[in-house]
Parts: structure tokens; C-alpha cells; sequence
């Protein structure tokens, strides 16, 4: 599903963030990515649905090269990806609703089954009171739910998260954490690059810890292993 | 694109005029402010050339008529200058007909050639005006060979003088137009590129929720046509007012013989038309220019 | 404020202009294409002004004096002239002259008058110009009053419709050019108000950690003044070189009596300091406005 | 030194963020505000540094009354507080060096100093080699510990921070965890809303709950009380 190949990335200041990575992720896993802050972890992520390029290596997903991919062709390929972002890059000019919407109208889905959609994902988050409201105008957990809801909201193959649970609280983690264990039972592919301990440790899964850009541990059923 | 893609774009594009509140109004006021001068100074400029066409057709050539010449020769000269080329009208003015006009021209001073009616020195004259103002002075040459002319008379100097004159004002007025619509063009392409800049990151967020190019290039298309139509209703509306007004009401007052305005009713359309075509294009070019680079990624 | 802290604002100011690339170069642009504008218009206008200033200097009075003056009288007339108020030059035409400059003037229909020089019929004449041309008419009436004088000639109906139509196309001239200037003030302001909205959260966050609305301002200030200079550049060099070639080339070669241009050297001078002036202003005032909505909160 | 008094925030969009808040925190004092996602945080200490005003009661802080105080006083009155906001805030134009070098230009200290002190709070951060980097260069965390650098570069009388280790791992949180209590321990007051059990339990301080902008729980050496 998700292979690396010898990847290395180096950013344009001079900055290696990737430095020679091998990986395989296949369909339907649950993986865990963690390490230090500023380790690799969401370059490493970004590469994945191709917001970085690699600087040489390749990497597959479902089957697409994606340094060899067309960039008319990125948008196409990434509709079969569900994306949080760790800032997550929601269009501040758009309503809550608007913006879950989205993700779907892109794939020209019919009207009412996305407002029948939209408004069910958003109630899995627990926000969709707060449907009609701007991303201004909410908490940061909000709209870390927000985000979260518009990467399940057309039912991904694969859904890529970093630190989809930074700014919630241990309770609405764990909901949230239910929702990505569900979606994994139903075969989605989940890749989530977190720090937080409790959940890797007790939703064991596969781990993949980074640091300084290379994989210093790959464990099936791993733990957070970074002890205070 | 599926219809109800099509029907999502127009929405969208809806929205988005009113998301980008400021933004929207500050393309806008540029798109209506530009506009506003081109419209003024096409209204100018048009004005001006029609004028300049006046005086130039204004120009005559006048056959002066040797006494040798009777009535027939008179007669056949006529013939020959009306099937001549390129000729719009020709018009006899016997030499008595000269002398009054010379007395009168002369005013005051002129009375005291009020003898000379008994014997007239003058000559008798052909009154050519031609099609095209600039075969005045060919027709004159073509016509000083003719049997019988004693000399012919177009404003030598003054005509060259005047036809030049007219050329550099026209010359400098399309250039100003043209000028002036580049730089229409430059400022609100501009104008409406700083603010697509200022939403960027919207456009990268929605590549990377996978909305292909096409996708985002359309609400920022009608967005472009909808501020460039936008913009051109004041400049269409002012333009329109103010020269209805005008030349129902200060025009009859200008008195100069060249000094005729275009009538208001077919040119206030045209006008307006241009303006209108004007504001979309460059609305839509604007827009669509500057979402370009941002697609590229 | 502390001396270090100027220093610190002009160091910010030039790094702005570097960190903003885009929006930099988006105001600096704007102001380029506006000024050489209104340059342009600008050094229409003036030399426009300066040709209708010749044809109204043009204007002049032509006092006729009755055939009983003798000398002394018509002398006493030329004193009486000279004495009043607003006269700038007084010339005495006797009537030889005046005939000779009449037969030179009708070309060849003035060869049939040349047997009138042994027996003139014309009349002497002072010819007088005014000061300030709009005097012309008030000087004329009281000319007409003085003894011995036959007749007043100022090409009456003429002269008023010359000077209606110089004060048109002045006025015109005046509402373009201060329409232009409005326009141009609106649009750099309007382009440099949306690059600073784009800067908004930039303020917003120096706000929240404790600068002062001046410490603020200073850096916005100085940058408004370097766009609007570094705007003003390219259309005063542009403006300078074309003037002083169209003056040195292009002006010698139209010989119409009274298209005479200004002189390339102040007025070169002028014009730039014009452009950079209106350039800094704009950019200042376009710069502090914009910023100034979001000191508020 | 702190001090709220029948509090109340009511969002133009018409959500009551804080309903009637009582609170006095003294001067030197170390404070976890905890609560769910979405439970007026951020608002609470929003209205601390008058980013927010209530909608009614009284807020004093240092002996200021901050609803009363004039908008043109209200960047003076902030050079007295450090703050680390949730969504970090750094000038995007800015480097590294710049984005902490700007609090200590606004109130006019020597370049020598500013020079020296700007190397010293990166250092104790962690991120002096990134110095000349602009905040897009940075990750998550890197990003983070920009805002914390910025926040105790003046030494100010009150740091609030919202949410100061919502992304880094564990290992560097503590790290920060470690500055705060040295400043602290030198008698700064220290407010700070976080979602960390781990830190919240291990490092015992006074704890403020807040939830439907209210505080349901307020205790002196409090735990982070919210159990999975
Ligand atoms: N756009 C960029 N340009 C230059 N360098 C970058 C860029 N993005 C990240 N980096 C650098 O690359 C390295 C890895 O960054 P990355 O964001 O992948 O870290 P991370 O593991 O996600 O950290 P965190 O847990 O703090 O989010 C860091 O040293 C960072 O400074
Ligand atoms: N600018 C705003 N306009 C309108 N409503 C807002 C605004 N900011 C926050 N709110 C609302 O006020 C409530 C409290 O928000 P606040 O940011 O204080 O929560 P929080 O406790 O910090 O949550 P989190 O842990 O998710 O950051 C939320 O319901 C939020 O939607
Ligand atoms: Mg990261
Ligand atoms: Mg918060």
C-alpha cells in the first residue's frame, strides 16, 4: 500500500529532514509514528500524500509513483487519502459545514448525500453545533476536529494523521481514537504521527519511531518507548 | 464536469464575493475607478477625432477660372472635375458671386472696394470638396493641368499644416488610449492578483483536499467576470448621465463652427458596451493570470 | 522614542521591503504605472496651457484713426494709449503699410488691388496689446471712445469665442488632471491597503507582544515613503528622457506659429519633483491610512 | 495580582465562553487551568492579556483594570507578561532570531543585550541553530518553542501560556516544564492551560477546571482530575 524506498529529503535551506528510509506499510495497518519534535515525523507524513517531494529515493502509495507522478495528476491521487494536518489548513473563509463539504463536492458527489454525509461526520466529532460557524471562531480543539472530519468524511483508503489529537483534551482523544480504531476495522489503512503517550500505549499497534530522519525502531505491537 | 459541478461553481463563486468582503471591494473600486478614466477618455478622444474629421472635411479646393474660358468651356471644366475620382461635390461660384464674398470677408475695409463692382477683377471659381480630406491636395494637382485654369487655390501650406496638426493630435490621443488601457489592464490585474496572493493558502488547502486545477480555476473565473462586470456600473452609469447632460445642454451652447459632439443616444451604448467588455476581460484574465502560479505546485 | 529605535525603524522599513517580495513589488508597480500617468497627462497639460497662453497673447487691438488727425492729434492718441493702464505694447501702422500688408495678405486676389497705392483708401493704425489678454475687450471699449478714432477692431466675436474655447479645453485640462490625481492617490492607496490587510495578523501579533501603535507605524510610514519613491523612478526617468528628446528632435520640426514647447530644462526639473513628491505623499498617506484600522483594536 | 470577578464572555456569534467566572491567582503562583476541548481556555486567558474583553465583571492583573484601560495603554500594560499562544503567532516574515529579538526592540533595549539575550532563550529552547530560519522552516514543535522563547525573553512579572506543549514529545515537554518551574521558582507567576496529565500529575501545582466556562474545581496541589 505505502512504501519507502532509500527516501531522503533535503529541504531547500540545506535542512535533511529524511535521511535514507526504508518502510513498508500495507493495506488495512494501523501505524503509530513518533519521536522527538523536529525529528522527521511530519516530513515524513507530508511525503506520503505528496505535499514534499523526495530529494531521491521513491515512494509508492496504492500503487502510484509519486515522484514520477504528474502534478495535474496530485489532486486526483490524493482523493483516495483522508489528511489531518497538523495545522490544520482549514479554509478560514469557509464555514465548518463548508469546509467538510468540500473534501467531497471535489469528487462531485450529489448534494444531498453530502449534507446527509457532512452532517453525520461532524456529529462523530462532536461539533456539529458548530456547523454554520468559521474555523475563527472556534477552540483548537474544534478545529482539530474539524480537520478530522473532513479526512474520513469520503471513507479513504488510507487516512494520514499528524498529531490529530495535540490539542484535545485525554477524553475527546479517546473518542476520536474510537472513530480511527473503527475506520481501521473497516480496512482504512491509518498512518498517525502522535506524542501521545497513554494512546500508543494502550491502542497497541505497530510503531515507528524516527529521529533525525532515519527509522531507529519498528515494533508490531510497540510501545511509545520514550520514557520521561 | 457534471452540471450540478457547474451550478456548485456559480454558487461558490456567489459566496466567495461576499467571503472575501474587502478584498472584493477593494478589485472592485479599482476595476470602477480605471474603468471611469478609460470611459472619460474615450468619450474624449472619440469626440475629439469626430471633431477633427469636421475640420478637415472642412477643406476645399477652389479652380480659378480664366477669363479666356466661355460659358461652354465653363460648363465642360465642370464635367471633367465632377467625373473625376474621389470627388464629393462641386459647386460654381461666378466672379460676382466672389467680389461679395471678398467685400464682406473684409468687413470695414472692404467697403472701400465697393467700385470695383462695376469692373470686377476677380475670376470666376470651381468649389471642389473631396471625398477623402486627404485627396485634396492630388485633386489640385490633377486639376491645375486642365485647359483654362488659371490657377488653383487649396490653402497651400496651411492645408499640409492642418492635415499634420490634426495627424499628431490623433496620433498622441491613440497613444493615450492605448496607453491608458494597458494601464487599466496593468492596475486591475494588479489589484485583483494581491488579493488571489492574500488567498493562496486557501488554493494550496484545497490541491490538498484534492480539488483538481479546473476545479479551482472556475468559481476564480466568474469571480473575475463578476468583479470586472461589477466595476464597470458606476463608470457606465456616471458616463452615461454625464454625457446624456451634456450634450442635451452644453453642447448647443458651443458655438464654434467644427464643434459638434457625437449624438448621445448611439454612443452611449457603444460606450458602455466597450466598458462592460472592458471590466470582464480584464476581470477574468486578472484572475485567472494570477490563480496560474499557484496551480503549478 | 530613543535615537536606536529610529535607527532600528529605518533598518525594519528596508527589511520589510525585502520580506514583503511580492507585495513590494506589487505597491512599487502600481505607483510606477499611475505616476507615468500623470506624468504624462501632466506634461500635456503644461505645455498645452503654455500654447493656449501664445494664441491669447495673439490677440490684439487695432484702433483705426480718422483721416482729419494730423500728426500732433494722432501722436496724442498714441500717448493716450500708452497711458493707460494694462497696455504692453502700443505700434503705430501707417496706411502704406497697412495696404501692403492687405495685398500681401489676399496673395494673388491682391495683385488686382495694386493701383490703389498711389490713391490708399485704408486708414492709420495702433496697433495695441494688452497685459493679460482677457483684458483686450475692456480696452477696446474705452479706445473706442477717444477722439479721432474711426474705428476699434479686436476681431470681435472672434476674440470672445477664442477665449471660450481656451478656458474649455483648460478647464477640461484642470478637471483631467485633478480626476487623475485622485484617481492615482485612490488606487496606490487602495493597492497598498491590501497588501497591508494581507499583513494584518502581523500587526495584530506585534500588538499582543507589547508594541506601541508608533513603534508600529514608523517602519509602515518609512516604507510608504520608499515605494512611493522607488515608484517614482521609473516615470521620471521615462518622462525625462522622451521630454527632453521629443524638445530636442520632435519640437523644432512643428512650425505652427503658436505650438512652442516648454523648455526642456526647468521644466524637466518640475516635473520630477512633482512626481516624487506626489509619489511620497501618496505612498505615506496610502501606507499610514491603511495601517491606522488595525491600531484600533 | 490576577483577579476575575463575576466574569462573563459572550462571542459576537452569541457562544458563552465564560459564564461567570470568580478567581484570584497571587503573585509568584504556578496555575494549570484543565478542562475539555472547547471549555473556555483559551477565552480565560485570552481576556488575562486583554486579547479578549469580558462581556461583564471586572479583571485586574498587576493593579490594572483591564476592561477600563484605554486601547492605546493596552501594549504597554502587555510588556509585564510573557505569552505563549496556542496557534504560536510568530511574524511569518520574520526569522527565528527576529520573532524573539521583536519583544525586547518594542521596549528599547540595547542591541548588545538584545544580541546576548535572544542566543540565550533560543539555547535554553533548544533551537539556537535555527536562529536564521523563518517559521515555515520549522516544525510543529520547533515553531512552539519559538512562542516559549518569545514569551520569557523580558522576564516578565506573569507568564500565560495556552496549551505550551500541545506538540512536542514528551522528553522536550519536559524540558520546558523544567524553565517554567526555575521561573517560577524566581518568583514569576505562571498560568498555563494544557491538556498534559502526565505533567499536570507529576509537577503538583494549583489547578483550575474549567468547563462550560465555569470553574467546577479549583485545589491547591490538584491533579489533572479527567480519568480515561
Ligand atoms: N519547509 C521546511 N523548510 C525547511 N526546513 C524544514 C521545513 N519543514 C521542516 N523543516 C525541518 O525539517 C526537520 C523535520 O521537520 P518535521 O516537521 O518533519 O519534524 P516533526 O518530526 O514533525 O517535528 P514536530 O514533532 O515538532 O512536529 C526539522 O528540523 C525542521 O526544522
Ligand atoms: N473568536 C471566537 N468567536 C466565537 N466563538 C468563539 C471564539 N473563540 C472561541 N469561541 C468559542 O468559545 C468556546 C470556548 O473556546 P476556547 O477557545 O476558550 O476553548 P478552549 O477551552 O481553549 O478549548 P481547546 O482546548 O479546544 O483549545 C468554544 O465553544 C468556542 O467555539
Ligand atoms: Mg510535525
Ligand atoms: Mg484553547
Amino acid at each position: 500500500m505505502i512504501e519507502m524506498i532509500d527516501v531522503k529529503k533535503t529541504y531547500p535551506n540545506g535542512v535533511i529532514a529524511i535521511n535514507g528510509l526504508n518502510v513498508k506499510i500495507k493495506p488495512g495497518e494501523f501505524v503509530y509514528v513518533v519521536g522527538p519534535s523536529g525529528a522527521g515525523k511530519s516530513t515524513f507524513i507530508k511525503m506520503m500524500y505528496r505535499e514534499e517531494k523526495p530529494t531521491s529515493g521513491n515512494i509508492l502509495v496504492n500503487g502510484v509513483s509519486l515522484p514520477s507522478i504528474r502534478n495535474s495528476k496530485v489532486p486526483l491521487f490524493r482523493r483516495n487519502i483522508g489528511m489531518v494536518f497538523q495545522d490544520f489548513k482549514l479554509l478560514q473563509t469557509f464555514t465548518v459545514y463548508e469546509n467538510v463539504a468540500f473534501a467531497m463536492e471535489v469528487i462531485e458527489k450529489e448534494p444531498e448525500e453530502i449534507k446527509k454525509r457532512v452532517m453525520e461526520v461532524l456529529d462523530l466529532v462532536g461539533i456539529k453545533h458548530k456547523a454554520r460557524m468559521l474555523p475563527s471562531e472556534l477552540s483548537g480543539g474544534e478545529q482539530q476536529r474539524v480537520a478530522i472530519a473532513r479526512s474520513i468524511v469520503n471513507d479513504p483508503k488510507v487516512v494520514i494523521a499528524d498529531e490529530p489529537t495535540g490539542n484535545l483534551d485525554p477524553e475527546t482523544s479517546w473518542e476520536i481514537m474510537n472513530i480511527f480504531e473503527e475506520i481501521n476495522n473497516r480496512g482504512t489503512t491509518l498512518v498517525m504521527a502522535t506524542h501521545n503517550r497513554d494512546i500508543v500505549n494502550n491502542i497497541k499497534r505497530r510503531v515507528i519511531a524516527i529521529e533525525s530522519g532515519k527509522i531507529v525502531r519498528d515494533e508490531h505491537r510497540g510501545d511509545y518507548g520514550y520514557e520521561i | 464536469m457534471k452540471f450540478r459541478t457547474l451550478l456548485r461553481h456559480f454558487r461558490e463563486s456567489f459566496k466567495n464575493i461576499g467571503r472575501n468582503g474587502w478584498m472584493t471591494f477593494a478589485s472592485v473600486s479599482a476595476v470602477t475607478v480605471t474603468l471611469t478614466l478609460v470611459g472619460v477618455f474615450l468619450v474624449l478622444m472619440m469626440n475629439l477625432n469626430h471633431i477633427a474629421g469636421n475640420v478637415e472635411k472642412d477643406v476645399e479646393v477652389r479652380a480659378h477660372i480664366d477669363n479666356a474660358a466661355n460659358d461652354d468651356d465653363i460648363k465642360a471644366i465642370g464635367k471633367k472635375i465632377t467625373e473625376m475620382s474621389g470627388i464629393e461635390t462641386v459647386i460654381f461660384s461666378p466672379k460676382d458671386e466672389e467680389l461679395t464674398n471678398l467685400i464682406d470677408d473684409l468687413g470695414d475695409n472692404g467697403d472701400a472696394f465697393k467700385p470695383f463692382e462695376q469692373d470686377n477683377p476677380l475670376r470666376d471659381v470651381y468649389i471642389i470638396k473631396t471625398k477623402s480630406p486627404q485627396d485634396v491636395i492630388k485633386v489640385a494637382k490633377k486639376i491645375e493641368g486642365f485647359e483654362y485654369i488659371q490657377s488653383v487655390k487649396y490653402g497651400q501650406g496651411y492645408v499640409e499644416k492642418l492635415f499634420s496638426f490634426v495627424n499628431i493630435a490623433r496620433n498622441i490621443g491613440i497613444v493615450l488610449i492605448v496607453g491608458l488601457l494597458f494601464t487599466a489592464m496593468f492596475l486591475i490585474s494588479n489589484t485583483i492578483k494581491i488579493t488571489i496572493v492574500a488567498r493562496r493558502k486557501e488554493i494550496e488547502i484545497m490541491r490538498l483536499v484534492g480539488a483538481t486545477n479546473n476545479f479551482i480555476r472556475w468559481p476564480f473565473f466568474l469571480e473575475g467576470l463578476w468583479l470586472g462586470i461589477l466595476g464597470s456600473i458606476v463608470p457606465i452609469g456616471l458616463i452615461s448621465v454625464l454625457y446624456y447632460n451634456i450634450y442635451k445642454y452644453v453642447a448647443p451652447q458651443i458655438t464654434f463652427k467644427f464643434i459638434d459632439f457625437l449624438p448621445a443616444s448611439p454612443f452611449i451604448y457603444q460606450i458602455s458596451a466597450i466598458l462592460i467588455v472592458i471590466g470582464a476581460v480584464i476581470g477574468i484574465w486578472g484572475s485567472l493570470m494570477s490563480v496560474r502560479k499557484f496551480l503549478k505546485v
